[in-house]
């Protein structure tokens, strides 16, 4: 891999970052001022970056594979002794998907946002703040060495959290978004001890630097590394153990949803994985985990997706298990990285297409978001309706649909791999099919269920034309990328790819799955489109119970962590107050009350005073003569 | 006579007058002791004046004995004073300073 | 027998002593012979003339290094250096014993030390504005026997010193103008247990003569040089004399009389006797130990640690609870006894002058914050309660400021004189190798400045009360006092070079 | 290099300026503040003029050396000279007088004690805090270390909450503990220097060439330590910090916080290390351990404070467990980590402590957390520069803190890796603790009695904007600091004796890096 300096339009890397990062001071900095205008100039950076981001693919198309990788370095950022980091970028076929993704969808997400909260009176905040993620995000993807990348992945999470807690007057938007930095640090621990490891290991922290030499470490160390970078990836991607912040995050603004905690940042651990592949690929152990966590985690979020009736928590479910597919995927190792980063992609434009739709829908429904109260809604909202369904198709993986391809992928990766690993990933996306039918069923299906004050309408045209456009993506995006952007050989020299031979022929498999999808889906309809929909909760088995409370994952963490903490601190408390500052108080409580006896002995008389003198000749006097002797 | 025994009986002198000092309650009695102490002192330095075969002794003898004169004078002038204020020449009843 | 011959006697080298000792005979004179009205005056003349003019003569003769009048007194470095600080402590002092401004009653003594307290006599004496002058007479006695008292080389004559010098502090004790109770209480007390110590002081003597058939200093350190036998006399001996000396130095166990005098005397007299008797009993002390035992110094080392971690601990300790100003400022006095015996202890060329700078700091900040406290009044004359000195800081600030200056100076905090003290003891100490002592005495500081550092508090944190009381227009006699004491305390902490050259070229006691 | 003479002339300038506000007339406290201020700027001035002609090359350990005999029969020198971790300290110190001057500008009321009393005792502090950095002489250092106390001491008794006296005295007897310890060990030093050169001193670089005997060093570094621990805090002497940053107003917490107390980990870097590098490694794995309990204790009992103030003292006791260990590591990146952190500390505690007052002085005094919620509704500037100062406390990449905690925690890493893992989680309670007090008293449902909250004004902003700009700055481009530090902290590594670990398995060689890196 050789790195090229970065000339032409690639000297304008910076500028990536840059723009965005300058709308969000702006709009930040220069208060009610830019309220007027501020969010149009929002959009306009992300815009402009989006116009940069496509310059740029187009040149670099135009380059040799190997020479793709290309370097800006702006200055040295930290040096001391050995340590020293540049605060540089890289762009390579990897992160130009990623720029494409972000700046795209984002712009995308802007405009549309424009509609969205063009009620809200700071309005211009969260433009400023969407504008710093998109900043954050483009750092985090386009840094050239861990230490950047970590800023990056902190100001991204930043921005999530100033956005989940966006409506921070709910207690409710405030403690999700607190909740979700808290977690997310558990992640940079991980981030943290990868990079100090790199450094003690290599000596570096460049990509560059550490993969050049991951082969030299021992397994040990590298087992280790791919460990803490899955623990960054978890928390970020809100994979198992680390999960339990996503769903709570819905406290955000749908825009928010869509973009920060369905199509960009929550992929971010998918990146992280990717871009240490070399780790990966020479630790087995590492990788071997990231397969069970994704497993795990596929599961979960498609068990609490089906029984979630707020249907952005059924989205989030949702997500966490398409990116559990993801991580799946990137822990297959070479066989599966490219494939985890195509359905990254189509994850992204078609589930940034469902959160819009569901923001459209709540929006059309005064923000209530439990599909109880929707139902057939399919007349009133037509182009939400129809361009929700191009990503239902794209989730559940019908083909021709954008999610058909990358999905089927994955699945046909995980049987190369093995066969269990497979059959699980062909399972969960029955459950897929399950519960999209039933989101689909329950929103616009069915009969009406509305609260009496409900006029449910259709959507301004700012927010439903980056619906139809994200639509077109849900729809096409696989294919362009299979078929004519040849996903594989672009991200290849990247992240490697190299395919095993299966047992039986790919059709097999690829039927076996619609099979099941198909199967999933008709469970659906028939519980939920078939059947009424109650408007209150059916009590439901241990299952659904258990999905509904997130499977107990809030109190998994109360009860090994939050509790223990809690106790921990208020016994620190007390040792304080009684051991530590009573020690101090009691030293001085002592010596007052010392004093206050020994100035019992000042008696006022004479003949006392005497006698002490007469004590004092004694002990003078004894002294003397006894030392002597 | 051997001198030691002056010095001896010197030494007791001393300590009736220390043992008067602390358990007498009359303010003149104390006083008495005192000069009893000084008293002490010059049997002390005559004694040993002719143990050492040297007049210094007896010399500061007299200038003792001149000091305590001037001391009377001031103690007495003291005592009078305050057995004045309070009727009383119990060394124990100015007692207003403590603690 | 012997043939008398009289003694070499160097007139220059004790001319000081001379000038002030004349100077109270004539004060006697001028009581007797003087009409009533002119008397202060004169006495006031006499006595600032013969401090100023023993200060000079003192200046003249500085580099004089003499034993004289038989060997009964040695004139060397320290000697002069302490008769020095005597002097111009008395000079303080005399300015405060001056002042007549702060009280509406004139200045702080009893008209007539001889009226019954409340009596019509006394009312009569009051209204008709008599004024006490055998004060003056009394404190020239007292700088005679202090000016003695550091320069005595054999035990005679400091017990003579001892005497002169006491004698007259006993009956100045017991004139105060106001609280005449107390007054009276604090004399009797002081003098009796004063005589006590005096008697121990001269027992001890005689069991020293007895043992070196001599009573000078020099003598007796080459009795010990050669003898051998004999022991117990000689130590029973040094730690009588020790008593009596501790006593003055107000150290524990034999310190008990300081709180109730320092409380009962007149303030004016309070600070020239915490300041100058200090001087002038550490002065002796010193000879004692360092001329006239310095063969026991295994001995009366262990005496000197004992006594002196007691006074620090014991001093600092009790003094926490204090709620009188003066009671406090006297412990903290018998506090400050025990930071100089660790000076005292080291017996070095270096402890000498540490000694020496520690007995000039401490001298000026004692009668400086004894000045202080001659101003802060109420109706009933000075408020020593410290109740009453709540929110003094934002009523007088000049005056409070003044004051923490000395508290911290006494706490040690540098840029004070105090810090400067304390670092010359501390670092005499530690090089003669007593660093446990050290920490001992490290230790009782922090305990003594939480109650100096609590004065601050109550002057400055707290808010003035109806209670509090408020500070009086001194006039100039107490303004440069408390000016001059402020002034050294500061120079002192902040540029201490000059002194510590004067104080290490003092040297050492000669023998 | 020129030999004007900039560190008295820096010293003396806030000084002057103490003396000319306390000459302004009692009624006019308005006027006082200005002339503060004033003062206070042009010493920023000067100071950032000095720094400009700060060499950061050069070879000669300390520059802008001057010196003159001050108590010669101690061997006792007013020296004075700065390397370059003196340098940031003292650049921090100017740029936060100004800040607390103008943030403070209502904290002192006549009701209480002088108006310009308290601004003439942030001068007179700048001037002590300007040379306790600065003193090339032990003695002097101890000088300045005490008398600091003074105005502080004042400044916290006279202008502080309800039990300020007791804080106040807290917070001087337990400084005085440590300092008087120090004294003890100081003279001690001085007769050591004695016994070996024949004449005592207390010049420091004569001090570091000395090879006192280890067992010596052993005794004499508990004293200087002792000192530094109490001033740092670290765990467990550290209960006078919450008492006295509770009672104090939000400007004093600041001087105190975040200067005054950085001189206790200065000097371990400057004193500790390099007098007695023997007792330093002896000490170091007690000193670790005291340094993690520290981080730990002190991010635990913050997440349960309920007062602001006393919160911020807890976590600052924490952030100083972090300080400490950077130091004790002995490695350059950890040390190099130390000093950014105390730069960065010091602006976040500013940054926190100046917010806090506005929402406290809003609040008529109270500093409870339950006092508020929702203030991001009405007063979201504040709210914004509040989250800006509590985002640089909990070390958000990207500001200066960040660099800081990093690099002690690799700093830690390298030497002993479990212990510097273990030090790492603690930035999640970190978070917790930090985010806990945002959401308590900015966002939530409007507490009533905020309701009416005024934002902040001009004045307010001004003195919070260099700081939140210095923290972005300093954490994006946080070259101007390395490249002072860097050399001083090598030359005390060298001094110490201490090298970096090596570095485990290195890079590979280039040719090799196009083999690897991908599959083919």
């Amino acid at each position: 891999m050789t790195v090229m300096p970065a000339e032409g339009i690639f000297s304008l890397m910076w500028l990536l970052i840059a723009l965005p990062l300058a709308g969000a001071a702006i709009l930040l900095f220069t208060g009610r001022r830019s309220n007027s205008w501020g969010p149009y100039l929002g959009v306009l950076t992300v815009t402009a970056s989006a116009v940069l981001g496509v310059l740029m693919l187009i040149n670099m198309m135009d380059l040799p594979a190997e020479e793709r990788t290309i370097s800006q370095v702006a200055y040295q950022w930290v040096f001391v002794g050995d340590f020293s980091v540049d605060l540089a970028f890289q762009l390579d076929q990897l992160s130009m998907v990623f720029v494409l993704l972000i700046t795209i969808v984002g712009a995308l997400i802007h405009i549309y946002s424009l509609g969205y909260m063009s009620h809200d009176p700071d309005r211009r905040k969260f433009f400023g703040y969407l504008n710093l993620f998109v900043a954050a995000m483009l750092l985090l993807v386009l840094a050239n060495n861990y230490l950047l990348l970590y800023v990056g992945w902190e100001g991204v999470g930043l921005a999530s959290y100033l956005l989940i807690s966006f409506w921070q007057y709910k207690p409710s938007a405030a403690a999700a978004g607190k909740k979700a930095f808290i977690i997310n640090r558990v992640g940079d621990v991980g981030l943290s001890l990868a990079i100090m490891l790199m450094f003690v290991t290599f000596g570096s922290v460049n990509f560059s630097d550490v993969f050049g030499s991951a082969t030299n470490a021992s397994e040990g160390t590298l087992t280790a590394l791919g460990l803490l970078l899955l623990l960054a990836a978890a928390g970020k991607s809100a994979q198992f153990p680390l999960q339990a912040w996503l769903l709570d995050a819905m406290e955000g603004p749908t825009p928010v949803s869509a973009l920060i905690h369905a199509a960009t940042m929550v992929t971010a651990g998918v990146y992280l994985i990717a871009r240490s592949n070399v780790i990966y690929n020479n630790a087995e152990i590492a990788a071997t985990v990231v397969v069970i966590v994704a497993l795990i985690t596929v599961f979960m979020g498609a068990i609490i997706g089906s029984a979630k009736d707020d249907i952005k928590k059924a989205l989030a479910g949702s997500t966490m298990s398409q990116i559990g597919y993801m991580m799946l995927a990137v822990g297959l190792g070479p066989i599966g990285y490219v494939f985890a980063i195509f359905h990254l992609l189509t994850h992204g434009v078609f589930k940034a297409g469902l959160f819009l739709g569901a923001g459209s829908v709540m929006h059309g429904m005064n923000d209530d978001v439990n599909m109880r109260r929707y139902g057939a809604l399919r007349g009133v909202m037509v182009i939400t309706f129809i361009t929700f369904m191009a990503g239902y198709l794209a989730i559940i993986g019908i083909p021709p649909f954008s999610g058909f391809w990358s999905k089927d992928e994955i699945i046909h990766a995980a049987f190369e791999q093995n066969l269990f690993i497979g059959l699980a990933a062909v399972a969960a996306a029955g459950i897929t099919g399950f519960y999209m039918t039933r989101m689909i069923a329950m929103t616009f299906f069915g009969k009406k269920r509305w609260e009496d004050d409900v006029h449910p309408h259709e959507s301004p045209k700012v927010m439903t034309i980056p619906l139809i456009v994200l639509a077109l993506g849900s729809t096409f995006l696989g294919m362009a990328l299979l078929f004519w952007g040849d996903i594989e050989s672009w991200l290849e020299p990247v992240v490697g790819f190299e395919s095993e031979p299966t047992p039986l022929p790919s059709s097999v498999y690829i039927v076996f799955t619609l099979v099941v999808v198909i199967i999933g889906a008709i469970i659906g309809w028939i519980s939920y489109g078939r059947r009424e929909v109650p408007e209150v909760a059916p009590a439901g088995n241990w299952l659904t119970r258990a999905a509904r409370k997130d499977l107990y994952g809030d109190a998994v963490n109360h009860a090994l962590v939050v509790a223990p903490t809690n106790y921990a601190a208020r016994l620190l408390v007390w040792f304080d107050n009684k051991a530590v500052d009573g020690f101090v108080n009691g030293s001085a409580a002592v010596v007052g009350g010392l004093s206050g006896r020994m100035r019992r002995t000042q008696s006022g008389f004479i003949r006392t005073y005497a006698l002490s003198m007469v004590g004092g000749a004694v002990l003078v006097i004894a002294a003397l003569v006894l030392v002597r002797i | 006579m051997n001198p030691t025994n002056y010095v001896i009986l010197a030494s007791v002198l001393f300590s009736i007058g220390a043992i008067g000092v602390l358990v007498r309650r009359n303010a003149i009695i104390v006083f008495m002791s005192v000069e009893l102490m000084l008293n002490a002192a010059n049997l002390a330095f005559v004694a040993f004046a002719r143990m050492n075969g040297n007049l210094d002794g007896q010399t500061v003898a007299f200038f003792v004995m001149v000091v305590a004169a001037a001391e009377v004078v001031v103690g007495l002038a003291i005592i009078v004073t305050v057995f004045r204020t309070r009727q009383s020449a119990s060394i124990d009843e100015p007692n207003l300073l403590k603690y | 027998m012997n043939t008398f011959s009289a003694p070499e006697i160097d007139y220059s080298a004790i001319a000081p002593i001379l000038i002030i000792f004349v100077a109270a005979l004539v004060s006697v004179m001028v009581e007797a012979f003087i009409p009533r009205a002119s008397r202060r005056f004169i006495q006031m003349l006499i006595t600032y003339g013969a401090i100023i003019s023993a200060g000079f003569w003192l200046f003249t003769i500085r580099d004089t290094r003499v034993i004289t009048a038989g060997g009964s007194l040695a004139i060397d470095g320290p000697a002069i250096m302490m008769q020095g600080t005597i002097l111009v402590l008395a000079l303080l002092g005399a300015m405060l014993i001056s002042e007549r401004s702060l009280d509406s009653l004139g200045d702080s003594f009893a008209p007539r030390a001889s009226a019954l307290p409340g009596s019509v006599d006394e009312r009569e004496f009051t209204s008709r504005g008599f004024t006490q002058t055998e004060i003056w007479t009394l404190f020239l006695f007292a700088v005679t026997g202090m000016l003695s008292f550091v320069a005595a080389n054999d035990l005679l004559f400091m017990f003579i010193a001892l005497e002169i010098m006491s004698l007259p502090l006993y009956l100045m004790v017991g004139m105060a103008r106001r609280r005449r109770l107390l007054s009276q209480e604090a004399a009797l007390k002081y003098f009796v247990l004063g005589a006590f110590a005096s008697a121990f002081f001269i027992f001890g003597a005689a069991l020293v003569y007895g043992y070196a058939g001599t009573i000078s200093l020099p003598g007796i350190s080459d009795a010990l040089s050669v003898k051998t036998g004999e022991g117990a006399l000689v130590l029973i001996g040094l730690g009588m004399l020790l008593i009596g000396l501790f006593f003055k130095i107000g150290a524990v166990p034999f310190h008990q009389w300081t709180p109730d005098v320092y409380q009962g005397a007149p303030t004016p007299i309070t600070g020239f006797m915490g300041a100058a008797v200090k001087v002038a009993a550490f002065g002796a002390l010193m000879r004692l130990l360092y001329v006239g035992f310095s063969g026991l110094r295994w001995d009366w080392e262990i005496i000197v640690w004992i006594v002196a971690i007691l006074s620090m601990l014991v001093g600092s300790l009790i003094a926490i609870t204090q709620s009188d100003i003066k009671r406090m400022l006297a412990y903290s006095a018998v506090a400050q006894s025990g930071f100089i015996l660790v000076g005292v202890a080291t017996a070095t060329a270096a402890g000498i002058a540490a000694v020496l700078f520690y007995l000039i700091a401490y001298g000026f900040v004692t009668i400086g914050a004894f000045a202080v406290v001659s101003m802060v009044r109420d109706a009933s004359g000075e408020a020593t309660h410290l109740s009453k000195w709540a929110g003094l800081g934002k009523k007088s600030p000049m005056v409070a400021t003044v004051f923490s200056i000395f508290l911290l100076s006494l706490a040690g905090i540098p840029l004070t004189s105090g810090f400067v003290i304390k670092f010359s003891v501390f670092a005499a100490a530690i090089t003669a190798g007593q660093t446990w002592l050290v920490i001992v005495a490290v230790a009782a500081s922090v305990v003594a400045a939480f109650f100096y550092v609590r004065v601050i508090v109550v002057m400055f944190f707290s808010a003035p009360t109806e209670n509090t009381a408020s500070v009086a227009i001194p006039s100039a006699f107490t303004t440069i006092a408390l000016a001059a004491s402020a002034t050294i305390t500061v120079v002192l902490g902040v540029i201490p070079q000059p002194v510590i050259e004067m104080v290490a070229n003092a040297g050492i006691f000669i023998r | 290099m020129n030999n004007f003479p900039w560190l008295t002339t820096i010293g003396l300038i806030p000084l002057i300026g103490s003396v000319v506000v306390m000459l302004v007339p009692k009624a006019n406290g308005a006027l006082a503040k200005m002339v503060a201020l004033f003062f206070s700027v042009v010493t920023l001035g000067a100071v950032v003029v000095m720094a400009l002609q700060f060499d950061a090359n050069s070879a000669e350990p300390f520059q802008f050396v001057e010196s003159y005999s001050w108590i010669p029969a101690f061997g006792i020198n007013f020296s004075l000279g700065i390397d370059g971790i003196a340098l940031v300290l003292i650049a921090l110190a100017a740029t936060l007088v100004p800040v607390v001057i103008l943030g403070g500008w209502n904290e002192a009321v006549e009701a209480q004690g002088s108006v310009k009393g308290y601004f003439a005792l942030i001068l007179a502090l700048e001037t002590l805090m300007i040379g306790v950095f600065a003193a090339t002489d032990v003695f002097l250092f101890y000088v300045f270390f005490e008398v600091m106390l003074i105005p502080v001491y004042f400044m916290i008794g006279r202008y502080g909450g309800p039990q300020r006296s007791y804080a106040a005295v807290k917070f001087l007897i337990y400084s005085l503990l440590g300092g008087l310890f120090m004294l003890a060990s100081l003279i001690g030093l001085y007769v050591v220097s004695a016994q070996i050169t024949g004449t005592g001193t207390f010049d420091f670089t004569t001090l570091v060439g000395l090879d006192i005997d280890p067992d010596v060093q052993k005794l004499l570094f508990l004293g200087f330590f002792f000192a530094f621990a109490i001033k740092a805090p670290l765990w467990p002497f550290h209960t006078w910090l919450p008492d006295a940053a509770g009672q104090s107003q939000p400007g004093t917490s600041v001087l105190l916080i975040g200067v005054l107390d950085k001189v206790g980990t200065f000097g371990m870097i400057r004193y500790c290390l390099e007098i007695f590098p023997a007792a330093s490694t002896f000490y170091a794995p007690v000193v670790i351990t005291l340094a993690v309990v520290g981080i730990f204790y002190g991010a635990f009992i913050a997440l349960k404070q309920t007062d602001m103030k006393r919160l911020f003292a807890y976590s600052s006791m924490s952030h100083f467990g972090f300080i400490v260990l950077g130091i004790f590591v002995f490695t350059s990146i950890g040390q190099t980590g130390s000093v950014i952190y105390m730069v960065a500390h010091g602006l976040s505690t500013a940054g926190l402590f100046i917010a806090a007052g506005y929402l406290i002085s809003r609040r008529g005094g109270s500093a409870q957390l339950s006092s508020f919620g929702g203030v991001n509704k009405v007063a979201p500037v504040l709210a914004g520069f509040f989250l800006i100062a509590a985002l640089s406390s909990l070390a958000l990449p990207g500001m200066v803190s960040f660099i800081g905690e990093f690099l002690v925690l690799l700093g830690t890493f390298q030497q002993y890796m479990w212990l510097g893992a273990l030090a790492t989680v603690g930035i999640v309670i970190t978070a917790a603790y930090v985010l806990r007090v945002y959401q308590k008293s900015m966002t939530g449902p409007l507490n009533p009695d905020c309701a009416g909250m005024k934002d902040l004004n001009g004045r307010e902003i001004t003195a919070l904007v260099p700081i939140a700009a210095l923290t972005i700055i300093l954490g994006v481009f946080p070259a101007p600091l390395l490249n002072v530090v860097n050399p001083a902290v090598d030359r005390v590594m060298t001094t110490i004796g201490a090298t970096d670990p090596a570095i485990e398995v290195g890079l590979a060689p280039i040719d090799s890096t196009v083999s690897e890196g991908s599959a083919e």
